[in-house]
């Protein structure tokens, strides 16, 4: 299990020498460790299937394989992304050393976290590790000591914090349950145990378990109204760190939910928890569409784009079924993809600019050709315009939409339409026109972005057939 | 036997509950902490009834925890905060107490409700608890919502965890060990982390009156 | 099937298509790669570009009357891989698209040399040749996904190009505009998909072509695929985008966008209503007529009234795209009464104005394209008298000038001949309402038509002809040689579209016999020169026999003329009403000779004029005129939007208890909610 | 086609050019006497085109050859009018190679050359003059053309010789469709040829004229060419006139003797028109060129009028 004992061990090293020069590359050098781990993980799965480790208390089935390597993949780039990023940082006077110690170590930390909350087959263990990231997470974001940072993290910890014990109470009623099937051992808490034996799950106690661990986890995917928190941790942490919110722990806040609505369904004859999911991720499209069209920062307004989407992946997998559920993780990927990569391209352009106030940050293609093509790229492709992978997820999401639940169809185009609206209005006059900023010391590290966009590209015009077996088979584990 | 020690858990029940109200009705942010205390220490002997009860040699070892936690350690951090930034006062509430106690009740009626049909399922001895816990969970949730100052806040916090506690040791005798280390960890953590912020805050705000938090916003 | 693959000899028509699309995606990205020498791709990249126009030009016509064939792409979504089918529908557009781009390509060649705005040739010679793959995708596309994924890559480059000088703000506005409204379009196209399936989940166009729909299903899908390529095809009220992208981009751009984009939106209609769906109501046609009319006349109108010369040609397309869409109206109201024939000759009319008006219209705006590259100059109140610096441009624009008016002997006129003998055919409906209002439309056409001429002589006469309006126009130089190929091309297109419609109408034939089950084809072949839609008692037109007779009087008199009399010519000052004073800035302006058709349609227009008063001491004549449909339309669904942006705001003021609280409401409600 | 076809369409032709400019001298001379002005001469325009040929031509010092080409091309076209328009007889060879759209498209033609090469040169006039030229244009084509298919409505057909042979072999039944469309041609002829009271070929006025302003840089022959081809547009428009509203005495397919009595028939139906028109120009008075589009308006409704009478009335 190499795949969170190489991040493990990252951090406790990163937390003595985080403040050296040659950090940053201990820091990639880790993450392409841990993303190297995670492939041969992968590998391991796609040949021999699902497979546990010690004594079933972590488990890998394709589900959580994909998701582990993606998240394993997006550190890696992201900390790329953050080498130069950090420089700069410094020599601007944002990050001292020990901020810097703090932020690399806890950057491992996280994804420690992350790959933990993943692995891991115990319900417990699953939400300790989401606790354990939104900690990690509040530190990261608050590491300027800025007010708005602190305001920014503050709201961050309480909300979540709240939410999270909410989903703390849902797991006790979880365990509640399953104990009177299984007796009360540890084992009583194992997702495979209760996955086997979820049909005779007691209805009552996993409705409401289901309710306390949908709110709980669905504060952290930033469902509205639950949302508050997410703008203002994206707008306000550094960017690399937007990325990595974005980008993992939305996706492994999501899966997590997808864990519990597993076992729901397998206990429940209704449809309550697709109809829940439909319910809150329509309602996050459409609130967040029309937020997008008054946001004046940049990252800030991303932030909403990911709510956005997270809604829509939600929505997904409320409607359910084959096709449904395979849009649902293609847009996990791509969204976390091209969102990362958007964050880096915005990160460049608003550390060239001083500022992250959109209408101060004016010709990016002018100073920085490669910048201004990845951000409007990046954010045509986020829009859903083909032939990027969005579009291939958003159609699917679109026609399973129209033909089981055509009410909702007119809200979801009409928020899509809003939301390209305005985010091209802001984006525009961004890349194009005019400006006299000058270049950074530190050339920015491109590679990832146009690599995430190439992948996002590519999924558009074509899915690998290995590729698409594996989707399938997580949407028919998610019960599609 | 049982009988005795269910109506024991009952009885703390009842008393969590009651500190929970008081935490709502309570103003002084020491007091609160006193009360705080309180909830932690019922915590413990409920934790240790139910352990004694039902032979569960693993409830011992978490009522230690929360003994260590919640009784001695996170108190006296607490006093260290607010003596060193001497916020002994949380004066006013955004909604004034009498209503707060009455939607209080309604919150109690409510978590009842909800926890009638699963508490009838429960075999554990601590049948009526549940509904107890919920309502813990949600006055002390309301109690956040009301406070305007940062410490209190983070005390509803912190009571509510004693619910969620309270619940998860009254209908199932615990948590799985490992399950419980790690949240007492990210307990620990988490108000250690807490506790720095304020000093943060503090020295930003030069108060912690988190009506200065507002600056985040739509406009 | 592999040595297929590299056996030329064995490829159908659709791999060479591929190949050709193939071909144009390598150029571009040679264009890329080259992108240091900015002198690759005019020199190599673009004529290279338009050598295969040509080719996809030979294959599309030998294609027409091949037999369908389909090929399944290993790309696309696993449940839905890409569909490619070629059939004569496809096949015909793929001629207009090769046909334009062969000669707009070989400008773009001349064109292209100095640098247009910001973005360096080689990367617009990657959007320029992404943009003309994904055209002839989009008509080889059979299903839902990859029709969808190549309509809005064509958007996507194209918008690219229009932005292609993205310093002024003016086009960066433009480009949003542009983008905006296609991309709603597709959104409604997808919906029409999605009705059309009829919840088979089949979304394969062989797959939709298999559904029944009953009216209402069918109507919607109808209205939906209305909105969608109206949307792109610049029909009423969705047109704004038009006026301002054209201008905004490069002019080889403006040429294949309003010669060839604007046809896909029509191949796209035509192929939704009379390929997908198989009823056709009556109404349905009379819609298009209304609409295709109002877009027409709309058009027309304000193109007669603008000052700048691309603008002016634009709106111009939006009048041409209305007469299309009035003949497929007419063609849908035939054929739901079953008159077939009828619908076919509409339907003729419309394909034959399709490809004209690829046809002029590219050569129009290459045209402007080379003023501009001369002058620097869009505005028509700062040209002039041109002819004597450019007369290779002036002459070659003439032809385009008396096409796109509708003159005979060229292409425009058999087009609008066309459309006026199936107007003819109306009293014979069953429907005497209809009977009575077709008149009136045939009169609006014809309305229509004079005032194209109107504009065209504007357009052409004060361009080129009288004295330049300011004096660097008289060092201006003639267009290059590659840029005369293209406008030669293109003119060629022109004059024998104008001059064979006998010949041509034989390509198009199996196009009808697809949708309508009938072809002119035979009808027309036994007369030679002559055009004989129907009948020789009913009409018939010899636009070879007609220029011959005016070339035999022109040359007669010539020779009369010299015969008996001198040839005796004395240069002299025109006249200056014993004023000698004159400027050229005196000369009558594009406002004035607009002034009459603001008078004339005044209520069309949203006009705020700056009059002089007699004491003003630089007294100055301004008028601005709008659009209506920015004030009826677009600015109030823009304010809708803010109000629900601004009342969305309030959720988040920023105080963490009130986040709690929406937190706490969200428990109680989900709690209550699911226990019951 | 056999030979008499070919004779017939000659012969037309020849008959156009040689009558145009007497109809216009005729129209002239009875002007003016309906005025109590002394009259010119009958065979005045001859002499006038006489005297412009034998001139040299003035042609301004900028400008292109497309000022130079326009007179021939315009002349032209007229001619290729008058050939197509059944006079005489109705079997012409050529007459299968423009219906009535394209002898309107053939006038737009002309119209469109002229107005060039006017603006050609430059000078306020030639603008001005092929503004209004356009003006009138773009309003009286629809007007003609809509006559033109009230006619091919009921002979179901475009072809101007069958409207003409459909017209011609019908009794003297009156048909309240052409009654309107007539009213809608006079007042769309009276327009396109300059003449009372929408222009006044008589006067120089600047503020008024309509086609002298087109062709006031033109001298010597290509002034004579465009007097000419003006005087053929009225030929060719009252032949029109007499073909859908008179059509009796043109001679069928293979008739050599109709084809001799067609041409006295012709000449007769021509004089009283060109009476009718003199009276009519005496009668009213120019009007303001603002008024021009109400006038044509007018014209072009009474038209479309006609179309649906006739479609209502199936006459």
């Amino acid at each position: 299990m190499f795949v969170f004992g190489i991040p493990l061990v990252g951090s406790a090293i990163l937390a003595l020498v985080g403040h050296r020069e040659s950090a940053p590359d201990v820091n990639v050098a880790f993450s392409l460790g841990t993303f190297i781990a995670a492939c041969v993980l992968t590998v391991e799965v796609i040949s021999f299937g699902p497979l546990f480790a010690w004594d079933r208390a972590f488990f890998i089935d394709p589900l959580n394989v994909f998701i582990v390597t993606l998240t394993a993949f997006v550190a890696l780039s992201t900390a790329l992304f953050s080498r130069p990023y950090m420089r700069v940082e410094r020599d601007q006077g944002k990050m001292t050393p020990p901020r810097l110690r703090l932020y690399h170590s806890m950057y491992q930390l996280f994804s420690f976290t992350m790959l933990l909350a993943l692995t891991t087959n115990n319900m417990g263990i699953l939400w300790v590790a989401m606790e354990a990231a939104t900690l990690t997470t509040v530190l990261l974001v608050s590491v300027y000591r800025t007010a708005a940072s602190l305001e920014a993290a503050w709201k961050y910890f309480i909300l979540c914090g709240v939410g999270i014990a909410q989903a703390l109470f849902g797991t006790v009623l979880l365990y509640m349950a399953a104990e009177k099937v299984v007796g009360s051992e540890g084992a009583a808490l194992l997702w495979t145990n209760l996955d086997a034996i979820k049909a005779q799950l007691d209805p009552t106690i996993i409705t409401l378990a289901f309710a306390f661990l949908f709110i709980g986890y669905g504060t952290k995917v930033g469902l509205v109204p639950l949302h508050n928190w997410l703008p203002d941790a994206h707008a306000e942490g550094p960017t690399p760190v937007s990325a990595v919110l974005s980008g993992l722990l939305l996706n492994v806040a999501l899966y997590a939910i997808l864990r519990c609505k597993v076992l729901t369904d397998g206990a429940l004859a209704s449809p309550l928890t697709g109809n829940l999911m439909m319910g809150f991720g329509l309602l996050s499209v459409v609130v967040a569409a029309f937020f997008l069209s008054r946001q004046k920062d940049v990252k800030r307004m991303f932030a909403y784009s990911s709510i956005e989407h997270m809604g829509l992946v939600t929505f997904a997998f409320g409607m359910g079924g084959p096709i449904a559920n395979f849009a649902g993780l293609l847009h996990m990927t791509v969204h976390s993809l091209v969102k990362s990569a958007i964050f880096f391209t915005v990160g460049h352009a608003s550390q060239k600019a001083g500022t992250q106030v959109m209408n101060e940050i004016r010709g990016l293609i002018k100073v920085n050709p490669t910048v201004g093509w990845g951000l409007m790229l990046g954010s045509i492709a986020i829009l859903g315009m083909p032939p990027f992978g969005v579009f291939a997820s958003e159609f699917l999401i679109l026609i399973t939409a129209m033909r089981e639940h055509s009410w909702a169809t007119p809200f979801l185009l009409l928020s899509l339409g809003v939301a390209f609206a305005s985010v091209l209005s802001r984006v525009l006059p961004m890349v194009f026109g005019e400006t006299s900023v000058k270049r950074l010391p530190h050339p920015p590290a491109l590679i990832p972005v146009f690599v995430h966009l190439g992948i996002a590209l590519l999924l558009g015009l074509y899915i690998p057939p290995y590729l698409s077996t594996w989707y399938r088979e997580a949407a028919r584990m998610i019960g599609g | 036997m049982s009988g005795l020690a269910s109506q024991l858990i009952n009885l703390f029940a009842a008393v969590l509950l009651l500190l929970a109200f008081a935490m709502i009705s309570q103003r002084r942010v020491v007091s609160l902490i006193h009360l705080y205390t309180l909830q932690g220490a019922t915590l413990t002997a409920a934790t240790l009834v139910v352990g004694y009860a039902t032979h569960q040699p693993h409830l011992y070892l978490s009522a230690a925890l929360t003994l260590l936690l919640k009784v001695l350690l996170i108190p006296w951090l607490l006093h260290r905060v607010i003596d060193r930034l001497s916020v002994r006062w949380d004066v006013e509430t955004l909604i004034n107490i009498p209503t707060t106690m009455l939607i209080g009740i309604l919150l109690v009626i409510l978590a009842f409700h909800l926890a009638l049909p699963v508490s009838q399922l429960s075999s554990t001895i601590a049948r009526g608890t549940l509904g107890i816990a919920l309502a813990c969970m949600l006055l002390s949730f309301m109690m956040m919502i009301t406070r305007s100052k940062a410490v209190p806040q983070v005390l509803g916090f912190l009571s509510m965890e004693n619910g969620l506690f309270f619940a998860a040791t009254a209908a199932t005798y615990g948590m799985p060990m490992v399950v419980e280390l790690g949240i007492a960890l990210d307990v620990l953590v988490g108000i250690l982390i807490l506790g720095v912020f304020m000093f943060q805050i503090r020295e930003q705000f030069d108060s912690l009156d988190i009506e200065h938090l507002e600056k985040l916003k739509e406009d | 099937m592999m040595n297929a693959l590299f056996d030329p000899a064995q490829w159908t028509h659709l791999d060479c298509v591929l190949a050709v699309v193939l071909v144009w995606l390598v150029i571009g990205l040679a264009g890329v790669c080259a992108a240091r020498r900015d002198d690759v791709a005019p020199k190599y990249l673009f004529p290279a570009g338009s050598l295969f126009g040509i080719v996809l030009f030979g294959i599309a016509l030998h294609a027409i009357f091949a037999p369908a064939e389909a090929a399944v792409l290993p790309i696309g979504l696993p449940q839905l891989p890409f569909h490619l089918r070629l059939d004569g529908l496809s096949a015909f557009f793929l001629m207009v698209i090769g046909g334009a781009a062969a000669g707009v390509s070989a400008f773009a060649a001349g064109y292209f040399r100095k640098i247009e705005g910001e973005t360096a040739p080689g990367l617009l010679c990657l959007q320029y040749h992404v943009f003309l793959a994904s055209m002839a995708m989009v008509v080889l596309a059979d299903d839902a996904y990859a029709f969808m994924v190549m309509w809005e890559t064509m958007a996507l480059s194209s918008f690219f190009l229009v932005t292609a000088d993205h310093r002024r703000e003016e086009n960066r506005r433009a480009g949003y505009l542009y983008l905006l409204i296609a991309h709603i379009g597709a959104i409604g196209i997808l919906l029409c998909f999605g009705v059309l399936q009829a919840g088979s989940g089949d979304y394969s166009f062989s797959g939709i072509r298999s559904q029944e729909h009953t009216p209402f299903w069918a109507s919607l899908a109808f209205l939906l695929a209305l909105f969608g390529f109206g949307a792109k095809a610049g029909l009423l009220p969705l047109h704004v985008w038009l006026p301002e992208a054209h201008p905004a981009a490069p002019s080889p751009v403006s040429a294949l966008m309003s010669g060839v984009m604007l046809k896909t939106a029509i191949y796209g209609f035509l192929r939704i209503s009379f390929d997908l769906l198989h009823v056709q109501l009556w109404w349905w046609g009379l819609l298009l007529l209304g609409i295709g009319l109002a877009t027409a006349l709309f058009g027309i109108v304000y193109s007669a009234v603008q000052v700048d010369m691309k603008r002016l040609l634009a709106y111009s397309s939006i009048e041409n795209i209305g007469l299309i869409f009035t003949a497929i109206g007419l063609c849908v109201l035939f054929s739901s009464f079953g008159m077939m024939p009828m619908a076919t000759l509409a339907l003729t009319a419309a394909l034959y104005h399709v490809v004209s008006h690829a046809f002029f219209k590219s050569l129009l705006f290459v045209g402007t394209g080379a003023v501009l590259h001369a002058t620097s100059e869009r505005n028509l109140g700062k040209l002039g008298g041109l002819i004597r610096y450019m007369p290779w441009v002036a002459w070659v624009c003439l032809i385009g000038v008396l096409a796109s008016a509708g003159l005979p002997p060229l292409s425009g006129f058999v087009s609008e001949w066309l459309l006026l003998q199936s107007f003819l055919f109306t009293p014979e409906l069953p429907s005497s309402f209809l009977n009575m209002l077709i008149p009136v439309a045939a009169a609006l056409v014809v309305l229509v038509a004079a005032l194209a001429g109107y504009t065209m002589v504007k357009f052409f006469g004060i361009v080129f002809l009288g004295q330049p309006r300011e004096a660097k126009l008289s060092h201006t130089h003639d267009a290059g040689a590659w840029e005369r190929i293209g406008m030669m091309w293109l003119a060629c297109g022109c004059v024998f579209l104008g001059l064979l419609p006998a010949q041509f109408i034989q390509v198009i034939d199996p196009v009808t016999r697809q949708l309508t089950g009938a072809g002119l084809g035979d009808q027309v072949a036994g007369n030679g020169w002559l055009l004989v839609p129907v009948a020789a008692t009913r009409a018939s037109y010899g636009p070879v026999i007609f220029l011959a007779g005016v070339a035999a009087s022109v040359a007669l008199a010539f020779l009369v003329v010299r015969k008996f009399y001198h040839g005796r010519l004395r240069r002299a000052p025109p006249w200056d009403c014993g004023f000698p004073w004159q400027l050229p800035r005196m000369q009558d302006t594009a406002e004035g000779f607009g002034q009459p058709i603001r008078q004339i349609f005044e209520p069309l227009f949203r006009m705020e004029r700056q009059l002089p008063t007699p004491f003003d001491a630089q007294p100055r004549y301004k008028v601005i005129i709008e659009d209506h449909f920015w004030h009826w339309l677009y600015l109030p669904v823009a304010r809708v939007v803010e109000r629900m942006a601004s009342l969305i705001g309030l959720l988040q003021q920023g105080r963490i208890s009130v986040y709690l609280l929406y937190s706490f409401i969200t428990v109680i409600a989900v709690l209550v909610w699911v226990t019951q | 086609m056999n030979m008499l076809a070919v004779v017939s369409q000659f012969l037309e032709i020849v008959v156009a050019l040689a009558l145009a400019p007497l109809l216009t001298g005729w129209v002239n001379q009875w002007r003016a006497w309906l005025q109590n002005k002394s009259a010119p001469g009958l065979l005045q325009p001859y002499w006038t085109l006489h005297k412009l040929f034998n001139k040299d031509s003035v042609v301004a010092v900028h400008a292109s050859s497309l000022f130079r080409v326009a007179p021939y091309i315009v002349f032209g076209c007229m001619t290729l009018a008058c050939a197509i328009i059944p006079t005489l007889s109705t079997d012409l060879p050529l007459a299968t190679a423009a219906d009535a759209i394209a002898l309107v498209g053939l006038f737009a033609l002309a119209r469109v050359f002229i107005s060039l090469a006017a603006m050609d040169v430059g000078t306020a006039f030639g603008s001005l003059g092929s503004r209004r030229e356009m003006l009138i244009g773009f309003l009286a084509e629809p007007a003609l053309l809509m006559v033109l298919f009230t006619a091919a409505l009921i002979s179901h057909s475009t072809s101007l010789t069958l409207i003409v042979e459909t017209l011609g072999q019908r009794d003297l039944a009156i048909f309240p469709s052409l009654a309107f469309a007539g009213v809608a041609f006079t007042m769309v002829s009276l327009a396109e040829n300059a003449r009372v009271p929408v222009d006044n070929p008589a006067t120089h006025l600047e503020l008024t004229m309509i086609h002298e302003a087109l062709i006031l840089e033109y001298s010597g022959r290509h002034l004579a060419l465009v007097e000419w081809a003006a005087s053929l547009k009225l030929f060719a428009y009252s032949c029109i006139g007499l073909a859908l509203f008179v059509p009796w005495g043109v001679a069928e397919a293979r008739a050599p003797m109709a084809l001799l009595l067609a041409l006295p028939a012709l000449v007769f139906k021509l004089a009283i028109g060109g009476v009718l028109l003199a009276v009519l120009e005496t009668i009213s008075a120019k009007m303001r060129i603002f008024r021009v589009p109400e006038f044509l308006c007018t014209a072009f409704l009474l038209a479309v009028i006609a179309m649906l009478v006739h479609i209502l009335l199936g006459a």
